[in-house]
């Protein structure tokens, strides 16, 4: 009848509970739990002289009070989420297309192509959109061979060229969990859809979103967690302009020696992508834990 | 039963790569260090020599210093910080050891260098640095698209829009400050003169920003901007200026009129190293004249080893000779060390550079 | 009221293979088996019969060990087991689903428990064959249990437990997943493996067409308790409580109230004004209420009135035929308004029979049977 | 919009044409890596010189090719060896996961469950530069305590693979619970009922079901700490892995030597990730 309480009462199985249990606790509190907390105390200190520290809010306030800084948060909040949105945008039909209209083996096998460059280390496909977006580069050089630019032009080091690396990256994140939602989605609901009525778009926002909703809120918390915290693309395609919260994060950290302000400033990254994704949670009615698993 | 033995399988793997990658090698040198500092040929040499293996991880200052403070001065054997920012950050972190002069074979260094290095790494009565490679920041040109530059600010030149570039780091900042007609250096110790200096600089950076393409990071990723024409004037390092003029004349290394800047990278012994003798055994490998004019010709940059001009080739020394009348040599404006407290100071005036719009 | 029902088997004999004494298990406010007692006797079919929650499912799996009772004992063999973990017990168990280990072969299946049990390497080929021999699948032995037949299945998951001479043979309903067909050669199948190997079968399902078929003893069992054990027959024809009647085999029911009691024969007038003679074992107080079972199978149906007219005749119109051959029934209305299920007779009488046309219903007192009407009722039967 | 359903021809060529961009957007940036590999110039960049195999095969600096160049391929030794470690390391604590979250039922576990799940909304440079400021202080304490150097819990390559441990461990979990929750645990019952132990159970039907998801977990988790960078990033010390190593070239201006190791990746994965596919697809028949 109950299983689970069948393996439970018995006393041999206690030991075998707690031989579980162990690992995951030690796992979740040496290296997430604990490094967290102390990396909330590391950011309330302050540099007072050489060797001597002390407590200070000055690293919170120092972001509250440098417009930089807090510029800095908005922007990448802004280009997480737009990125987000069009990685979305771009791979829903792609998904669906894979999940609804092909069926057997050229479904298996685009599938597999959607993944396989994503089985390539990001760095290589940053190089990659560097190598076609600089200014000798290949996209400049196809834009000069067609006569449409009348010298190099140069697309890389802009927002342009972040964003197409952001959404570039991000994309199997989007994908798989779409085409595995899309695909649970029984075709006859589809067909009734139309059979009642509906027309394309109906069915679309009637049938097929509600349905793939779980499927596109992991996705978009994935992928706007990714973004958020991506360095690599905003700092190789990214232009003299460019600021990503995390390269500042770096900045403090590697290039200040500044531990705490980092510290501080990772906590607020934290803190930002903890509210966002919180909120679209919320506002899609979705669950966490049934999103991401 | 046979996923079983795959796994057994994986985890002897697993068990034996650890043990092999974990374990310390005691007869290691690790090296953190610049590039062109440790050419291949010459690190092949030692080991032949000594049966020491060397590893070596290339880095930069903040790099470096980051790294050991991380560690607490552990991870490396030697490191080759600038003379300049070494006693901040032992006072800060405490991540170097003094150097036993004794150990080291001082005649085959320029005594005059020697005595700078002693004088500008000393803290609380130790000595942690000898001097090794010595270059200058200056001005790369390319003579066909900008014969304009003379000095950092004539980067700000209208006629350059967009292709010009530098590194968004402190030496951006002092070069920017000499060419406007202030003396950094002498503000070193009065934090408000110098954040004054620091803000004229930071008008002048956000004026000049529209001209800049991308501000560069690694020496090569300047030197193929250069190379492929994207970019026609930088502010850069000697050496990269005098390898790009080897390949196209037009390109050349100009020391700015207002001064170029002069830094000697050293050796230093971070506090936790584990290879103590061996790193003295390096210093003293490299500072043969033969072996150092080696290190000349792969970093680009002399070093402070004795007598080695005379094994380098006479291509670097005639470009030295013309990027360096002795006018422009006089005029050199040697970095002396960086105060504690002062990065934070500049690091926020290039983070609102790199804001700005 | 099903005190009586086991009274026969409270104390286990020495013959027994299979034993139990006043077994219980609650899951929390749930009596999942209440003070349950009886006792197989060796080679027998024993069938534990009854609806979807009853508990035997329950009461099975502490047989098998996987639940502990929370008081009673269990004896196998003459010995108690309630300490012996599920893999030392001498009995084994067909799952409802056939477990099948799904990356195994049919020879490694089987082979499983034999490697468990100790038994040297060198044996197994020659025990395999032989028990694959015994349930018909000779050289099955490499094929993948995805490869094979539903019925394949059921043999191959029979085998791994009898290649081990299990005491006592458990079955959880293995033939609910087959298609009917398979199911019926099944049932036979399965009857002839258990005279074969001469193993005690304890089979348990809700399907008393199952039950009935194969089993040499039944035990019905309902909320916890068994109501009756007996042979099949006497299920059907003598069943000891309402329970019983109304799940064993069809009824027509009525709710009723009695009118009057002579010996065994009680007179009784259904809320539509019936009246009809039944036969009880208790007696029946005047005015009690009582539930009517009267099987479709002994009503005879007839286009003129019997003569001489029997205990119960009924003048009634054909609402519908239902057609399934030789199991065809008509449905018919009295005058009152009752609805009746008849079976309908194979005689060329009969074959032009058009729903609206009049017929006489008639049976003997003795073959209705009337209980008090205090059990819940069994949902299936519409009066 | 689903075959069964009729829709214009010109939608049909007009979706088609998308998905074909979209492919083409795909894979564009990777052909281009591969094909400025064999570029005979001393950077990635057109004009197109000339086809070579120097950042292959050269030998002699600055034309060094990937097979003489002993950093890189140093490098990727040391990737190897992070990712075993982290792969046997993550799968091991996930199965035990998967068994707890799908086996057991205790107090908290909803909560405990959330937390398992927290290090996906953790980006992983607040992971890495928390595990390293974390571990930085229990090491200072420990030298300042007992004077002991806990070399383990500076940067290195054993906080590289805590630190990629941290978060691969939580995607293992999702794919073998996934899995277990799909196993039929009469199975287990019907191995004990046939005499084996419930250890014994586990180990041999159990396992064996898992073992697809056990093998997939083993290759995403081994690409994944193969490919970590913004973790990795924070914890480095003295041997870089791979993209750590690419990345330091990358902002140096390195030659097409990059590309050449990058040519090596794409292989390698794509052996990897089809070979996991072809083990697990007997599976699925």
């Amino acid at each position: 009848m109950n299983r689970a309480s069948f393996h439970r009462n018995r006393s041999q199985f206690r030991l075998g509970f707690w031989l579980l249990l162990a690992p995951i606790v030690l796992w979740l509190s040496l290296l997430i739990i604990l490094p967290h907390v102390d990396m909330v105390l590391v950011s309330l200190r302050e540099r007072i002289a050489s060797r001597q520290y002390g407590f200070s809010l000055d690293n919170y306030t120092a972001f509250f009070t440098e417009p930089l800084y807090w510029n800095t948060f908005v922007r990448t909040a802004v280009m997480s989420i737009i990125a987000t949105l069009m990685t979305l945008i771009i791979a829903f039909p792609v998904s669906f297309y894979i999940a609804k209209v092909l069926s057997g083996r050229p479904k298996i096998a685009l599938f597999i192509l959607c993944l396989i460059p994503f089985w390539v280390s990001e760095l290589v496909r940053t190089y990659g959109w560097m190598i076609l977006l600089r200014e000798t580069g290949l996209i400049s050089g196809a834009l000069q061979w067609l006569g449409l630019a009348g010298q190099p032009v140069e697309l890389l080091y802009n927002d342009v060229a972040i964003m197409i690396g952001l959404i570039y990256t991000s994309m199997l994140f989007m994908v798989v969990p779409l085409v595995t939602t899309l695909d649970s989605l029984d075709n006859s609901l589809i067909e009734a859809g139309y059979d009642l009525g509906g027309n394309g778009w109906q069915v679309m926002t009637n049938i097929v979103i509600p349905h793939a909703m779980p499927g596109i809120m992991s996705g978009c918390i994935v992928v706007f967690m990714l973004t958020l915290g991506n360095y690599l693309t905003p700092t190789l395609l990214g232009g003299k302009d460019s600021l990503w919260f995390t390269e500042q994060i770096y900045t403090q950290f590697i290039t200040r020696f500044n531990w705490e302000q980092g510290a501080a400033f990772g906590i607020l990254l934290l803190i930002l992508s903890s509210l966002i994704v919180w909120l679209g949670l919320k506002l899609t009615k979705q669950s966490f834990t049934r999103v991401m698993s | 039963m046979r996923s079983l033995r795959y796994f057994k399988k994986l985890a002897v793997i697993g068990a034996v790569a650890s043990a092999v990658s974990f374990s310390a090698q005691a007869e290691t040198l690790r090296l953190l260090t610049w590039g062109g500092y440790a050419p291949q040929d010459v690190v092949e040499q030692f080991e032949q020599e000594t049966g020491v293996t060397v590893k070596i991880t290339l880095s930069n200052n903040e790099d470096m210093i980051s790294k050991l403070r991380a560690t607490r001065g552990a991870g490396f054997d030697l490191a080759q910080p600038s003379q300049d920012r070494i006693v901040s950050a032992q006072a800060d972190f405490n991540i170097y050891k003094p150097m036993d002069l004794s150990k080291i074979d001082t005649a085959k260094i320029i005594p005059s260098m020697l005595a700078a290095t002693q004088k500008n790494t000393e803290f609380e009565g130790e000595v942690y640095g000898v001097p090794h490679v010595w270059g200058t920041s200056g001005l790369i040109v390319n003579r066909s698209t900008a014969s304009t530059v003379k000095d950092y600010t004539d980067l700000c030149d209208d006629s350059l829009q967009g292709s010009v570039s530098y590194r968004l780091k402190r030496p951006t900042l002092i070069g920017f400050a000499f060419a406007l007609g202030e003396d950094p250096f002498a503000a070193y110790d009065n934090p408000d003169q110098y954040q004054a200096i620091l803000d004229k600089v930071e008008t002048r950076l956000i004026e000049c920003k529209s001209n800049v393409k991308a501000y560069w990071s690694g020496g090569d990723a300047l030197l193929n901007l250069v190379r492929s024409g994207e970019v026609s004037a930088a502010m850069a390092w000697d050496a990269g200026g005098w390898k790009l003029n080897a390949e196209n004349p037009d390109i050349r290394f100009v020391a700015p009129a207002s001064g170029a800047l002069g830094w000697i990278d050293t050796f230093v012994l971070p506090r936790k190293t584990k290879a103590e003798d061996a790193a003295y055994r390096w210093i003293n490998f490299v500072m043969q004249p033969e072996i150092a004019a080696r290190i000349t010709e792969s970093a680009g940059n002399f070093t402070a080893a004795q007598g080695s001009d005379e094994f380098v080739n006479d291509t670097l020394k005639t470009q030295f000779k013309e990027s360096f009348p002795q006018a422009a040599l006089d005029n050199i404006n040697w970095y002396p060390p960086v105060p504690a407290g002062l990065e934070e100071m500049e690091g926020k005036v290039l983070d609102r550079v790199k804001a700005a719009n | 009221m099903s005190d009586h029902a086991v009274a026969s088997a409270t104390e286990p004999r020495v013959q027994a293979d299979l034993a139990c004494t006043r077994l219980s298990k609650q899951f929390g406010a749930f009596t999942a088996v209440d003070q349950v007692s009886f006792s197989i006797p060796r080679g027998a079919f024993f069938s534990i019969l009854g609806p979807s929650g009853c508990g035997k499912t329950t009461l099975l799996r502490m047989l098998a060990g996987f639940q502990q009772p929370d008081s009673g004992d269990i004896l196998i063999k003459g010995r108690s087991v309630l300490h012996t973990p599920p893999n030392k017990r001498p009995v084994n168990m067909v799952f409802q689903h056939l477990a099948l280990f799904p990356n195994m072969s049919v020879a490694e299946n089987i082979a499983y428990g034999l490697k468990r049990n100790g038994v040297p390497k060198r044996q197994h080929a020659a025990l395999i064959d032989e028990v694959l021999t015994k349930v018909h699948l000779p050289g099955y032995g490499k094929k993948r249990i995805d490869q094979l037949s539903g019925g394949q299945k059921q043999r191959v998951a029979i085998a791994r437990c009898l290649v081990l001479k299990p005491a006592v043979l458990l079955l959880d309903e293995p033939l609910g997943a087959l298609d009917l067909k398979l199911r019926e050669q099944m049932k036979i199948e399965l009857k002839r493996l258990q005279q074969e190997f001469n193993t005690t079968f304890v089979y348990i399902t809700h399907d008393q067409s199952e039950a009935l078929v194969m089993s040499d003893q039944v035990a019905v069992m309902n909320h916890g308790r068994f109501e009756q054990v007996g042979t099949p027959q006497e299920l059907y024809y003598q069943p000891k409580t309402a329970f019983v009647a109304s799940f064993v085999g069809d009824s027509n029911q009525f709710a009723a109230t009695v009118q009057a009691q002579t010996d065994q024969t009680v007179t009784t007038v259904t809320k539509r004004g019936v009246q009809l003679q039944c036969y009880s074992e208790l007696a029946l107080p005047p005015g009690a209420p009582v539930t009517l079972f009267i099987r479709p199978e002994v009503i005879q149906v007839g286009v003129c009135k019997p003569d001489p007219v029997p205990d119960n005749c009924l003048a009634a119109t054909v609402l519908r035929i239902l057609f399934d051959g030789a199991r065809s029934q008509i449905q018919v209305q009295t005058a009152e308004g009752a609805v009746l299920l008849a079976a309908l007779p194979q005689t060329a009488d009969f074959q032009a029979l058009t729903p609206g046309r009049s017929v006489y219903l008639s049976w003997q007192a003795r073959q209705g049977l009337c209980f008090a009407a205090t059990s819940p009722q069994h949902p299936g039967a519409v009066p | 919009m689903i075959p069964s359903l009729s829709s214009s021809r010109f939608y049909r060529v007009s979706y088609r044409c998308y998905v074909g961009l979209f492919f083409i957007f795909l894979i564009t940036p990777l052909l281009v890596v591969a094909a400025f590999s064999f570029n005979d110039s001393l950077f990635p960049s057109l004009p197109w010189q000339g086809f070579t195999l120097d950042w292959y095969l050269g030998a002699r600096s600055p034309r060094l090719g990937l097979l003489h160049d002993h950093a890189l391929l140093d490098s990727i030794v040391v990737s190897v060896q992070v990712a075993v470690v982290t792969t046997v390391a993550s799968l091991a604590l996930a199965t035990c996961n998967a068994f707890l979250f799908e086996r057991e039922q205790f107090p908290g576990k909803n909560f405990l469950y959330v937390l398992m799940l927290m290090p996906l909304v953790i980006p992983g440079v607040i992971l890495g530069v928390s595990i390293l400021v974390f571990s930085s202080t229990v090491a200072n304490w420990f030298e300042v305590q007992f004077e002991v150097e806990l070399e383990a819990l500076r940067p290195g390559l054993v906080l590289v693979s805590l630190g990629q441990f941290a978060f691969i461990t939580t995607i293992a979990t999702l794919v073998i619970s996934a899995r277990l929750r799909k196993f039929d645990l009469t199975l287990e019952e019907a191995a004990m009922n046939l005499g084996a132990s419930r250890l014994t159970a586990i180990a041999t039907v159990t396992l064996p079901f898992l073992r697809p998801a056990l093998l997939g977990a083993a290759v995403v988790a081994f690409l994944m700490s193969f490919e970590n960078f913004n973790t990795t990033l924070m914890l480095v010390g003295s041997e870089a892995p791979l993209t750590i190593a690419m990345f330091d070239r990358l902002r140096e201006g390195s030659t097409p030597v990059l590309n050449a190791v990058s040519v090596l990746l794409m292989l390698g994965s794509a052996c990897l990730a089809l070979g996991s596919l072809f083990v697990q697809r007997p599976e699925k028949a």
